[in-house]
């Protein structure tokens, strides 16, 4: 039996990011492939779990020994398991597509960079593990902490002010976290996630359980970005570096969706939030709001991150609206489209800053990019059309769930919002395709080496590629990974 | 009348708390010095600390070291050591919050020259 | 944006006084939160662990992977500073030195002159003269300050202390001596590498442990298995395995706040403090 | 009678296309390999098609489920009688095609042309797809791929028109289907839990109130059908080289749009849905109008590719609007035009193109007496126009004799009278054009100065079949029977 691997992909991350750090002492050139080892090896602890799960089923891993609700556990799921499984891979072929322009820009600053970058990645893993309420706070500032040095690398001027903005909101959202956790542990006593779930059903009329509720909630999605809390985000994203914005942008945002989820359906259960008629709109009004705030708004920026930035608010305002449905074929539309979007905005992103290298950040200024750089052009088309949702890109299978949601319920405000969104993009992205694909005739260049290193343009396969799989592999996504997380309880 | 003073007096802790919790929050919204930010952050964070602590303090109780003896635990006698650790944690997160927030106030001193933020936007801005 | 603050502040103060009014009264032995889990850490503490302060067993042992990760944070708080501050050349051109039997201070611009001469000692940009009290009073404590803290940490066990409290008072009383004297004296008791080294070990030390019961053949910390090593019983052996992390957690808390310190005061350029 | 044969061959004729565009990509220095290439997969393409036919033909259907998507719902292919009758047109219209775009190209030594072929061939797999596929999703992914794939072949000249043009182009097809055709597609899985095109239709003849407006969602959302409002992209995609109009924007492109309505109607509501409710006068009349409104349209353009494209606005409907009557013969009339509309229409476009190539001509005016020049070209183009007209001998006749017959018997005089009304209006606009290129008011002198040898083989083979459809329909005619018998009309 392999349950170890839960316990080894958080910890052994953090035992080895401090070798790594120490790589810096014996030759410094070795902290790079020493991480990307590092990275390869949590990766592959991360698939066996996941096999071993597939095959297994989900278990309870007790820390130290102590069985919840006196000890801490690792709930470890199918869906937990595949999120822990993308976010390692994901962080593996970015920092493997990076190596090259992070051993330039970083000079002597690459050990503690690597650190960092490991222990960010373990923080996130552990998050998704975890089935505790404290131990999830704790490693939420981890994540949080070296999330907030990350991204102040990057343009001098601008990168360490958006940070700091990001630690102020951060704070706040993780302190409401924990307030709400306080609230629940003063009325149950408890902090294990099923432990508490059990105990708060017959508290469900509580007004410090729904305060609970309302602060955690508030917490997540302040940490989330979801609109009107989304202030820190696209400064944050924009001004950093592009390795690091193509690690945190996928990943941040998706993992503390999926706590939202973890939190709402596990802790609280769906019932909850629908035993008011009052919650559903809220939640549905906020949904709106972030999709179409979030579409618009990326219509307006002229620098190409920014923009994906608000792309990205916009799809956070899809992984909400799942919940604000509520019903089994909207939360799977929200989870599914969760994980496609690591893939998406690692696409996104990852071909973005090749793009800003070489042509810079203003739309206006790509004229002939698919001339100069057809291959990365290609890549960041593929990205597009996931997000605007064409099939059989994987963006359209999360819309597709969503809407059918949408419609079972027969909330229509948000079902033209996605549809509305989907427009939006539509328009946003062959705005830029438009530039791209015109401004005079020059001959192609099928050569697609050239500045970058085969490693980059292996990573770009590799995002482009996966949004593909991950499209034509809905079925099985929705039947072995959600399937099994929704159905125990009653979705 | 009396009995409702003396519900809300009974929580005095509570309301202590969340005044400190209101005045860090304001701080980190309506102040424009970013190190006052930071000092309203950590008073919003220490709020919360004392809030849990609170939660742990039993009126009979003493702290939770236990007494060699051999007799039955009372365990009224003891407060509620849980809380305790749990602050403990958030102790070390705050202080390295506020650790990696000074670095970052420095760097941004070093490249502005100023603390004040409506002064960087708009030297952002040009 | 200051309506905005109080609108905020409104709403959430709201919100939280909704909120207490349902919550148990002050003190209150009965609480929910103090008949569920508590007890039975109070009750069992002693016994599973042979540990008194229930405080330090909870820490250590049953919410022992918590307490990893709080050590974790506090190392990444350090290398977020180091990552952030640190600027390997120094840019400042010259350096203050000052003559000791004169008094008098030379500005220096080329490097290495003066930086091995006995005669010259080097000194802040803004420097002010030696008070020979503080020094010396310094001096007296710095010793007592450490003595104690160790004491924090090994008794942590039966009285209030533990790693972390034993951990910032060894970090203050290096601290202490940067402060009395200058930066650079404290660098050289502990220099940059042996803060790095130990942030680093303190963390290695914990997790070490943890991953050490794995390898016996247990859970990820449950030191009882550590009796197969130990030879000692598995309660005794709990015993000495939160002993053991506490240790880790003192030298990661004392090495990062020494590490915050001087990253902090010299802009990361570590020549000269406050 | 049906039977379902599990096959790799519907695939295989899709994939036979797109195989090739990394051969064309990497042979972009060599234009004789590359092209060869392209020619090699249209004909393995259509031989492919071909082999089904008799299985086909024999109630047997062939399919294959690449990866299921959602629950009963897979990405699948099929063929079936419909499918092939779509697919064997546009897999033997892409051999001559393909033929002609090596004349055109060259003769007008365009830029960019391995981009040309390598998307040529990719926006025949699209179509391909479109034609086999088992299910509305499958439909649906392949529509979208088409029109993605058509937008580089339609913007090729990358000058402002084709840049406005081409932003029109996906606005209307992209906006319509992601705006339009999806909600109602989810809407439709989430009533009936399946996609899969069957002869009674997907909702088992509850129909619950939005259902009319559902309906036309999918009708406008299939936007390449261009049914009027959403025709405006047809004329403005005619920025794109000749061969890309005529191949896609006579064939693939809106018989694919107009395919996608004939699954619709019959296979997804039903022929009960249309009979019951107020989208079948709602569809007459939309059809109607378009049809009407196209045939008058041309009569004012002055650019004869524009002419050509209103004119097939016109003809698309005349699909819809038969196989909306849900009479035998409508049906059959209707499904007949969609193959025999194709040769015609194609046979004009490469004349157009034909002429641009000898003379740079694109304005009617600019044409009179060019018949002298090129009468090979405008014999060609003037037996063209009669097929569409509907004259005999040719092709057309069939298909409208069966419509006009089909629509009497079904609705009377009103849509019959829409048939023959607008089949004068074609009369009004083709023959002129024809009439004053032989017969100019002042005289010229004959002269040959005909296109290149790539550019008239085509056409004059295309419009050889023209004729011949009039007296040998077999093939299409049998399909047609078939289906109508298939369909319990």
């Amino acid at each position: 039996m392999s349950q170890y691997l839960c316990v080894v992909i958080v910890t052994f991350g953090l035992l080895l990011a401090f070798i790594t750090y120490a790589m810096r002492w014996i030759k410094i050139e070795l902290c790079l492939p020493f991480a990307i080892l590092v990275l390869g090896f949590l990766s592959f602890s991360a698939t066996s779990l996941f096999i071993h799960v597939l095959i297994w089923g989900p278990f309870e891993y007790a820390l130290g020994g102590w069985a919840p609700p006196i000890g801490i556990a690792y709930n470890v799921d199918q869906l937990n398991s595949f999120m822990v499984f993308i976010v390692t891979l994901v962080a593996l072929v970015n920092m493997m597509a990076n190596w090259k322009g992070l051993n330039t820009f970083l000079g002597d600053r690459i050990g503690g960079f690597c650190a960092l970058y490991i222990l960010y990645v373990s923080g996130l893993n552990g998050i998704l593990l975890t089935g505790d309420l404290f131990n999830l706070y704790v490693l939420l500032e981890i994540a949080s902490l070296t999330g907030y040095a990350l991204l102040a690398i990057g343009d001098k001027r601008f990168a360490p002010f958006a940070s700091i903005n990001y630690v102020f909101l951060g704070t706040i959202g993780a302190c409401f976290y924990l307030l709400g956790v306080g609230y629940l542990y003063v009325k149950t006593g408890s902090l294990n996630m099923l432990d508490v779930s059990r105990l708060i059903k017959e508290l469900h009329n509580s007004p410090t359980i729904l305060s609970a509720f309302m602060f955690i909630i508030i917490g997540v999605w302040t940490k989330m970005g979801l609109f009107p809390f989304h202030t820190w985000l696209p400064r944050a994203y924009t001004h950093t570096f592009g390795a690091i914005s193509s690690l945190i942008a996928p990943m941040g945002t998706k993992v503390m969706a999926y706590v939202m989820f973890r939190v709402i359906l596990t802790v609280f259960g769906i019932n909850f939030v629908f035993r008011t008629s009052a919650f559903p709109y809220i939640l549905t009004t906020f949904a709106v709001a972030a999709i179409l705030f979030g579409s618009i708004f990326a219509l307006r920026q002229t620098h190409l991150k920014r923009m994906l930035c608000f792309v990205v608010i916009t799809e956070i305002g899809y992984l909400v609206s799942g919940l604000a449905i509520g019903n089994s074929s909207a939360l799977k539309g929200s989870i599914l489209h969760m994980l496609n979007d690591v893939f998406m905005t690692f696409c996104l992103f990852l071909s973005s800053q090749a793009i800003i290298d070489k042509m810079g950040a203003k739309i206006e200024g790509f004229s002939q990019l698919f001339v100069k750089t057809p291959f990365i052009a290609a890549i960041f088309l593929a990205g597009a059309l996931s997000v605007i949702g064409i099939p059989p890109t994987c963006g359209f299978f999360g819309k597709w769930f969503l809407l059918l949601g949408a419609i079972e319920k027969g909330s229509y405000a948000l079902f033209c919002a996605i549809v509305l969104s989907s427009l939006l993009n539509l328009i946003l992205f062959f705005r830029i395709i438009e530039v791209a694909f015109y401004g005079g005739r020059a001959i192609p260049t099928w050569r697609i080496t050239g500045e970058f290193p085969w490693s980059f343009y292996g990573g770009l396969t590799f995002a482009g590629l996966s949004i593909l799989v991950m499209g034509l592999s809905t079925f099985y996504l929705i039947r072995f990974v959600i399937e099994p997380f929704l159905m125990p309880l009653g979705l | 009348m009396p009995d409702a003073i003396a519900y809300i007096l009974a929580k005095y802790n509570y309301w202590m708390a969340v005044i400190l919790m209101m005045i860090g929050l304001y701080a980190m919204i309506a102040k424009k010095n970013l190190i006052k930010k930071i000092v309203g952050m950590n008073i919003f964070q220490t709020a919360i600390i004392l809030f849990y602590i609170s939660i742990g303090f039993k009126k009979s109780g003493t702290i939770p070291i236990l007494e060699h003896n051999g007799h039955v635990i009372d365990v009224a006698k003891y407060s509620n050591p849980l809380p305790h650790v749990l602050m403990l944690t958030a102790i070390v997160v705050s202080v390295s919050t506020f650790g990696v927030a000074l670095a970052l106030a420095i760097k941004i001193y070093q490249e502005h020259g100023t603390l004040e933020e409506n002064e960087i936007l708009s030297e952002l801005e040009q | 944006m200051k309506y905005l603050a109080l609108l905020v502040v409104l709403l959430s103060g709201m919100a939280l006084i909704y909120t207490g009014l349902d919550l148990p009264p002050w003190g209150d032995p009965n609480s929910p939160a103090s008949l569920h889990v508590s007890p039975k850490y109070l009750r069992d503490s002693l016994k599973d662990t042979a540990v008194p302060n229930v405080v330090t067993s909870i820490l250590a042992d049953y919410r022992g992977y918590d307490t990893m990760f709080e050590t974790t944070v506090i190392f990444c708080a350090g290398l977020a500073c180091l990552v952030l501050l640190r600027v390997s050349k120094v840019e400042r051109k010259g350096a203050h030195f000052r003559h000791k039997a004169t008094g008098l201070v030379l500005h220096v611009k080329i490097s290495g002159l003066l930086e091995h001469s006995r005669e010259f000692e080097r000194i802040d940009t803004q420097w002010v003269p030696h008070d020979i009290i503080l020094k010396t009073m310094c001096r007296f404590l710095i010793p007592f300050i450490q003595l104690f803290a160790l004491y924090v940490v090994a008794h942590g066990h039966h009285s209030p202390g533990g790693g972390f409290q034993g951990g910032v008072i060894l970090g203050a009383s290096v601290i202490l001596l940067s402060i009395s004297f200058d930066l650079r004296t404290g660098l050289q008791k502990v220099g940059e590498l042996k803060i790095g080294l130990m942030s680093a070990t303190g963390v290695f030390i914990y997790t070490g442990i943890g991953a050490l019961c794995l390898l016996l053949g247990s859970e990820f910390l449950n030191y009882g298995i550590l009796s197969k090593i130990l030879g000692v019983d598995p309660v005794m052996s709990r015993s000495l395995g939160i002993f053991g992390v506490e240790v880790g957690v003192a030298i990661t808390v004392m090495a990062v706040m020494i590490g915050i310190y001087n990253y902090v005061s010299s802009e990361g350029r570590l020549d000269e403090g406050l | 009678m049906m039977e379902r044969v599990p096959s790799i061959l519907p695939f295989l004729a899709v994939l036979s296309s797109l195989v090739a565009v990394p051969f064309i990509l990497w042979n972009h220095k060599r234009p004789n390999v590359r092209e060869g290439i392209s020619l090699l997969a249209g004909v393995v393409k259509f031989l492919i098609v071909l082999s089904m036919i008799p299985g086909v033909l024999e109630g047997k259907v062939y399919e294959i489920t690449l990866v299921e998507l959602f629950e009963n719902v897979g990405l699948s292919l099929s063929a079936d009688l419909l499918g092939c009758l779509f697919a064997l047109v546009a897999s033997f219209l892409w051999i001559v095609t393909s033929i002609y775009s090596i004349g055109y190209m060259r003769g007008l030594k365009e830029h960019s042309q391995t981009r040309y072929y390598a998307f040529f061939a990719l926006a025949l797999s699209s179509t391909m797809g479109v034609a086999f596929a088992k299910n509305l999703l499958t439909l649906y992914i392949f529509y979208e791929l088409l029109s993605l794939s058509t937008y580089p072949l339609v913007t090729h000249h990358q000058d402002s028109e084709a840049r406005s043009s081409g932003r029109k182009y996906l606005t209307y097809l992209l906006g319509a289907s992601v705006g339009l055709a999806l909600p109602a597609i989810i809407w439709l899985y989430s009533h009936s839990n399946t996609l899969d095109f069957q002869p009674q239709g997907l909702l088992k003849g509850i129909y619950p109130s939005e259902t009319g407006i559902v309906f036309f969602m999918l009708i406008f959302g299939f936007a390449k059908a261009a049914i009027v409002p959403f025709h405006a992209w047809l004329p403005a995609a005619m920025v794109a080289p000749t061969p890309v109009s005529a191949l896609l924007h006579a064939v693939a492109v809106v018989k694919a749009g107009a395919f996608s309505l004939v699954r619709v109607i019959l296979e997804i509501f039903g022929q009960g849905f249309l009979a019951e409710s107020w989208a079948g006068p709602g569809l007459y009349i939309a059809t109607s109008l378009t049809i009407l409104f196209g045939s008058l349209m041309a009569m004012y353009q002055k650019e004869l590719k524009r002419i050509l494209a209103f004119s097939t606005v016109s003809q698309l409907s005349y699909i819809v609007l038969g196989v909306s009557i849900l009479s035998p013969l409508a049906v059959k009339g209707g499904i007949l035009h969609l193959a025999m509309h194709a040769f015609g229409k194609i046979t004009l476009f490469f004349a157009a193109g034909a002429i641009y190539v000898a003379v740079h001509k694109k304005f009617i005016q600019e044409m009179e007496g060019l018949g002298r020049y090129m009468p090979i070209t405008f014999g060609a183009f003037f037996l063209a126009s009669l097929s569409i007209i509907g004259l005999p001998p040719l092709g057309g006749f069939l298909s409208k004799w069966n419509l006009a017959l089909g629509a009497y018997q079904g609705m009377g005089l009103s849509i019959m009278g829409v048939f023959l009304l607008s089949s004068l209006l074609n009369v009004a606009y083709f023959i002129p054009i024809a009439y004053k290129a032989f017969f100019p008011s002042e005289p010229v002198k004959w002269e040959f100065k005909e296109a290149p040898l790539f550019c008239l083989v085509p056409m004059v083979i295309t419009a050889i079949i023209s004729v011949l459809l009039f007296f040998y329909p077999n093939p299409f005619l049998r399909i047609a029977e078939y289906l109508t018998k298939s369909l319990g009309g």
